[in-house]
This record gives structure tokens, C-alpha cells and sequence, in this order.
């Protein structure tokens, strides 16, 4: 069974529809699956819930569904640095939900494993804690927070095999994992297709299971957002 | 004389122990990395996924795979190891990291942190502020001692919205620096030139002055 | 005839569709592997951390590292993936198991198993088998129609204490086949040479006959 | 900072106290940490709460500790195989709990993930859910099960670094990561040695910050309780 798809177009073909959730891996432009939102845009799919950490900037990532108005709402922990977003939310053209980091991620990975709800320590006496149900455990205060599962997960990985396990690089891999834990249909866009059995099987961070079908793109954009280095010492 | 940013942070730096797991906030905690002590070896957590967060890159080493939380270009050491957002969260919810430095915009008497929104204006989100001042074991805040008009950032009680309630530590002013235990805060240490007076008339919060106050 | 317990595995490796991921249960679950039509391919998942199970190993590539659920020593394929515990069972519990196929000492018409303690024996533990039949979703369950002194498994309800409630899919005997729906089970299937009267005798749980009932 | 201690007992030194709670790693006798448990023994610590998915075998593992009478209570998901814990436990003079081994590994990473509590389905309608807490999420009735730490945790792992990052080495994985994350110290029990930036930084499964120390075992046993092969076919 292999699950190579030849295009992002292709990938999505029958999974999308009007007011759906969709999560989308991703740090800031950081391991972001750039040609699924590019054929995400294409389709005209509307009045999208999407979960994501961030919603990309002006005219990269996840912004370029801004400016098509396709996104509907927004769960995410910072959406800093993207004016068409701060513009559509002051208008109220868009809805706004956020999560601490972690409670994003835990509530994502929570989803994606038959946990319904779990009680943290973050967020306990801040608006976050508002209308939550909150518990005592050994003389501590915990919030309730509940998993989170999406119609369809779009996740960036560095490599795919044929029965769609998945490796990623570095820092790229942030929330991508546990998304992709937590779609009904999960497609990945990954660099680089490697035949089956050339992953050593510890090595696999995402078995295929839960990867539905992969594109492989080529020369993916990856934008640097704040460049920053030192210089060489004589 | 007030404290400098770069004496902020190397003042923040004195907390570190060696082989401290730290967690550096976005803005002047950054600069805490710049003075590390010689004897004292850390390991920097960023919590977009990493442990053992290495400089900045050199020109030709950059990654656009290899952020930090700030969204920055890093580099990693020998020791990184890498994991998801979810991992990460884990180890900071789960009391793993030993200390993390972060900014503020008000602190309050009784430990609350305000540092991730201001009513009216565009709200950006908390990002893993919240996570961070909820998990990690000694939450160390460094501001300004005053806002630009004057009037002070150590309070009664914050009146912006809160990133965690009873959260701070350890508070580093440009002027001086608090303890926080069970009651009330302690004022341990004052900036070059300033002294008590002054701290007294720039902080609405009430606190306790060690019978060891140190001046600088 | 009654199915033999290479029949009874026969019978379950018809409900094998191709892509599924597949969770086979100590005992006569295991010889299902053996049955696998040959156009459809399944993954073989062991709930001690391992995706895409080999077969048995030859005796010179025999690894202690490398066993299966029910502590056999088995092989890797190239599909392979591992994982930890933790893992294995957010997987299981998260509903990404297509099938399920185990065993069971009772089943009742309502769909709870028992399959892990008899009263008054050491209890030896339910392992994976709870989480099995709450997460995987379509369970299986074989078992012999009759206890050895004739006293019906197949019962209006449970006496031994449960896996799960509610939890069974389709019941595969070694005289019929029954599917669980809303209400009460449908008898689908019968073994060779069985008819409805000795079902009806050897049965105590209430069921529906289908109209298409199939006879071998 | 280099991990590495000299020897198991070195290792364990300071940490143990009668009464204590230890966490296990291994499935069955497969990723058992062999050394350490020979040194608990030695020991002579007394009455431990032990958490481990199985209890070793008469002779071998975890079970070599129930012969000395050291461990008082076992949280465990399957005990069977072992007479010596059958004879103890009949004679209730030791303390039994079940938890089903989804379960019991979801505690252990809630416990080191600083959550409090989580709902699963697991269990509910049996004797696991009995005085738990019922709740229902869009329909469906969940129970609540609580994290778990303990106060050493040991584990066994295939390689470990200088900073203790840890890989395993198939399904030897299974209990030991989580475990490393819920103990307030965890030791490692490692096979192999390596240098500080031997490990690629993708293929670390426990980072270091969780290890306090390891040890380097030479000729593990490893002993196999099922052997099952197939003939070579000509």
C-alpha cells in the first residue's frame, strides 16, 4: 500500500468540505507544509476552524488564507506579526481562540489518543481558567482542558517511506507529531522519498498509521523570519 | 546608578547552577546567555523543541529547520536532543526545568505575573508564557522597576490580565532585587546608588527588607 | 461439523480488509496471521510498542529485544516502526486500530466481554485487553460456543467480571457467527452441519436470526 | 556534566530509603534494567512500592526482589508467570494493583508531564472503573485516572551519551521512556557508551535533562520466556 499522492491537489481530493477543522503543523514558518495550504487556497474550501500555533505572516503560510478570507477561526497560542490578521480580527471578520503552547499541544496529543480531557497547572488564575472546571489534586489547583481532534491534519515532515512513516528535522518538527496523531485524514508533505526499509524502524517519529497519504514537494520556500547569526572570530 | 539591561541580565545570571535545564524568554532574558559564569554549565531549553540550544549560526551554518522559541536562527552543540511540541510541554509542565527567565509587564506582591497582554490593544497570545510560569521550578522575572511614565510596576495586585497567579520567584529591577517566600516579598538587593527611599517611592507592592539587604 | 480452531481463525481472517491495522490477541487470535488472503494486506500491530509485526524469526535471527505482546520472539519487516508503551497505547485508545481480534471466556447478548479473571483463581491481569476492546474499533471475539462441562459463554449476561462493556463487534464460535448491533445480536453464519436448533440450545443469549443466514 | 557512574550500587547511592516508590522499566523480561534491580537487592531496601507492567520471573527480574521480601505493594497490568509473586500474594503479604497497561503507561507519562488527570474509556463498566470519578465528553462516559511519579525510576536503555540522551532498542522501548519522565531521580541502565555528539539529535529518544546518572552493564542476560522460531524453508 503505498501512499504516495502526486500532487497536494491530489492529496486532498475528497477530504475537504465547507466549516471544517483543520490543524496544520508548524513554529512560526518553521516545518509548515507549504504546498498543502498553497492547494488549500486553490480549492476554495470556506469557513475553515483552523488549529495551528501560529497563522503564518502576510504572504506566506497560513496568511495566504487570510487574504482569500477562507479561514474562519483561529485556535492558536500567538499570532503575532501579521497585520492582515490583526486587521480581519479587529473587524471581527474572524474568530479567536487561544491556547497556552502547551495546552495546544497536550490537547492535540490528547486528541489523537482517546484522552477526552486532563487537568493542568497552566493557565490556573488567568482568563484562560475562566467557565473551566477546576480540581484539587495533593492541595494543587488544575483546569480542565479537553482533547482536540480535526477533520484533517496537514503536516511538514523531512522524509516519508511508502507506508507513510515519517522523520523529521530539527526544530521542524514542533507540533507536527502530535497533529498528525490527531486528524480523521492525515496528509503529510515531506523533502525526500525513501524507499521502504531504508528508515532504521527506532528512528521513525510518525508511524504510518496515521498518515493517510504524502506529497513530496520540491524546493520548499522555508522562510527565515528573524535572521540572526554571529560573525567569524580571526 | 540603575542597573543596565546587560547588568539585569548578568545579575539574572547569578541564579543559574551548574547543571541548570533554563528556559531564556524572549527580549533581555536572551542576553542572561551572555553571562553565563566560567564554573557553571547550563543547558538552554527553547520550547519550541530542543534542549541544548547552541549560538547563533554563523552566516553560512543557517537553518531555516533550526529556530528558536523567538523565532531566531540558533545553532545546536554535541549535547541537543530534539522532540515535538508536545514533549517539550511535558518537560516544562511536568516540573522538569529547573529555572526559566522571563520579561514583565507588572508583578504583584503575592507573585503574579502579567506579561502577555494589554487591554485594548491587539492581543499577539501568551504563547508558552503561561506553560512556563506554571511548570518550571524557579520562575526568575526581570522589568523595568517603573513604567515610562513613572509610575510603578511592582504592585498590590496586577490590573492587567494575568499570565500565571503566585508565579514569581525572584523579581530583577534596574533597581533592585526581590525574594518572594510565603508572605510577603523581600527586598535583598539594591542597585548601585539607589537606596531604600527610592525603592520605597517607586513600588506600590508592600514587602520586607532583609536584615542582609545587600548594596551595590 | 464444528469449526476447528484453524477454521475459527479462517473464519476471522475474513473480516481482514486491505490497508487495515490489526491487533491479533494471544492464543487462536495469533493463527489468524496465518490466514491472510493474499489480496489484502494488513499491518500487524503488538501493543508492546511495535507496527508492522513479523512473522516468528528463523532460529539464527532470534533477538531478545525484539518480542511481541504475548512474549514471543518475532521478526521486523520494512515497514517497521517502534515505539514506547505510552505511545502504543494512545494509538489503541485513540481509535487508529481498525480490528481487534482476541479471546474471550464470556460474552453477553448486550456485547460485554469477559476474557481476563475468574473469581476465587490468581488473577493474572487484564494486560492490554481493556484498552484493546475501548479503543480499537471493530472487535472480534472467538471462543469456543460451550464451556468443556456444555454450560453456554454466550450468555444474557456476564458473570465473570468484564474487559469492557459494550465492546464486541462480531462473535466468531466454533458453531456460529454473530454481529452485534443497537440492539439485540444478529446470528449471521453457521458452522457445517450445525443447525438453528442447536444454536438455540446451546446459546443463552438472546439474538436475532438474519433473513440471509448463511450455512457452510 | 558526564553522567556516567562507575557502578550500579554508585549509582543508587543516596537515593534509596525503606518505603520508597520505584518505577521499572521493560515488558516481560525484554528492556528490563538487569544491574540495577541486583543492586536494589543488594541493597536490602525494604518495603517498595514497585510500578512495572510485570513482575520478572521467578528468578530473573523484579522477581528476584520478591524473594528477599522487599517489595510490599506491585502496580502492575500483568502478573502472571510467576509463582513466587502467586505463593506472596495468596498469603497476602503483598499488596496487589491493577491497572490496564494503556493505563499504566498513560499514568506514568501524565505523572511526568506535570498532568494531574486524564479521562479515558478504558475500563469503564469493569472493576477498574469502581470509585472513579464518571464523566461524560460528547456522549460517551470516561473515567478519570490520575498521574502517577515515583520516587526513583529505573530503566534500561541500548546507548546513553555523556549528558544521559538515551536510545532504545526495539520493542526493549516499551515502559522505559515514560518511566525516565515520572521518576524525581531515574537511572539508566545502558548496553553501549557513546561519545557527546555521536547520537544524530533526531534520534534521541529520552533527552538527558531526565537521567541523573547511568551505568554501563557488560553482558546483559537477557533471557527470552517465549522462544518461538520458523524453519528455514529449502
Amino acid at each position: 500500500m503505498n501512499k504516495l499522492k502526486n500532487s497536494a491537489s491530489e492529496a486532498l481530493e475528497g477530504v475537504l468540505f465547507d466549516g471544517m477543522t483543520i490543524m496544520a503543523g508548524g513554529f512560526g514558518l518553521c516545518g509548515i507544509p507549504e504546498y498543502l495550504i498553497t492547494a488549500l487556497r486553490d480549492s476554495g474550501v470556506k469557513d475553515i476552524s483552523v488549529i495551528s500555533n501560529n497563522c503564518g505572516i502576510d504572504d506566506f503560510g497560513l496568511g495566504i488564507l487570510l487574504h482569500t478570507r477562507q479561514i474562519k477561526k483561529m485556535i492558536s497560542s500567538y499570532v503575532g506579526g501579521n497585520k492582515t490578521f490583526e486587521q480581519q480580527y479587529m473587524k471581527g471578520e474572524l474568530e479567536l481562540e487561544f491556547n497556552p503552547q502547551g495546552t495546544l499541544a497536550e490537547r492535540c496529543r490528547a486528541g489523537g489518543a482517546g484522552i477526552a480531557g486532563f487537568y493542568t497547572k497552566t493557565g490556573v488564575g488567568t482568563v484562560i481558567a475562566e467557565g473551566k472546571e477546576h480540581k484539587e489534586f495533593n492541595g494543587e489547583t488544575y483546569i480542565l482542558e479537553t482533547g482536540l481532534v480535526a477533520d484533517l491534519s496537514l503536516v511538514k515532515a523531512w522524509k516519508a517511506d511508502d507506508e507513510g512513516n515519517l522523520v523529521y528535522r530539527k526544530t521542524a518538527r514542533n507540533f507536527n507529531p502530535v497533529m498528525a496523531t490527531a486528524g480523521k485524514t492525515t496528509i503529510a508533505e515531506v523533502e525526500e522519498y525513501v524507499s521502504l526499509g531504508d528508515f532504521d524502524p527506532d528512528h521513525i517519529h510518525t508511524p504510518g498509521i496515521y498518515v493517510n497519504g504524502f506529497i513530496v514537494g520540491t524546493d520548499h520556500k522555508k522562510p527565515i523570519e528573524i535572521m540572526t547569526t554571529r560573525e567569524y572570530v580571526a | 546608578m540603575p542597573w543596565s539591561r546587560e547588568e539585569i541580565a548578568q545579575r539574572a545570571a547569578e541564579e543559574l547552577q551548574d547543571g541548570f535545564y533554563v528556559n531564556l524568554g524572549i527580549g533581555i532574558p536572551t542576553l542572561v546567555a551572555n553571562y553565563i559564569p566560567d564554573n557553571v554549565q547550563v543547558i538552554l531549553e527553547s520550547e519550541n523543541g530542543m534542549l541544548g540550544m547552541g549560538p547563533f549560526p554563523y552566516p553560512d551554518q543557517v537553518d531555516p529547520d533550526l529556530i528558536n522559541a523567538g523565532k531566531q536562527t540558533i545553532s545546536e552543540l554535541a549535547q541537543t536532543s530534539y522532540f515535538s511540541s508536545a514533549d517539550s510541554f511535558a518537560m516544562i509542565r511536568g516540573g522538569h526545568i529547573n529555572l526559566a527567565i522571563l520579561g514583565a509587564m507588572q508583578v504583584a506582591q503575592n507573585g503574579d505575573l502579567a506579561n502577555w497582554m494589554i487591554p485594548g490593544k491587539m492581543i499577539k497570545g501568551m504563547g508558552g508564557a503561561m506553560d512556563l510560569v506554571a511548570g518550571v521550578n524557579k520562575v526568575v522575572v526581570i522589568m523595568d522597576h517603573t513604567a515610562k511614565d513613572g509610575s510603578p510596576k511592582f504592585l498590590k495586585s496586577c490590573d492587567l490580565p494575568l499570565t500565571g497567579s503566585n508565579v514569581t520567584d525572584l523579581l530583577i529591577t534596574n533597581l533592585a532585587v526581590f525574594h518572594f517566600e510565603e508572605d510577603k516579598p523581600t527586598l535583598i538587593e539594591l542597585a548601585p546608588s539607589v537606596d531604600l527611599d527610592e525603592i520605597k517611592e517607586k513600588t506600590e507592592a508592600e514587602f520586607i527588607v532583609s536584615p542582609d539587604l545587600k548594596s551595590n
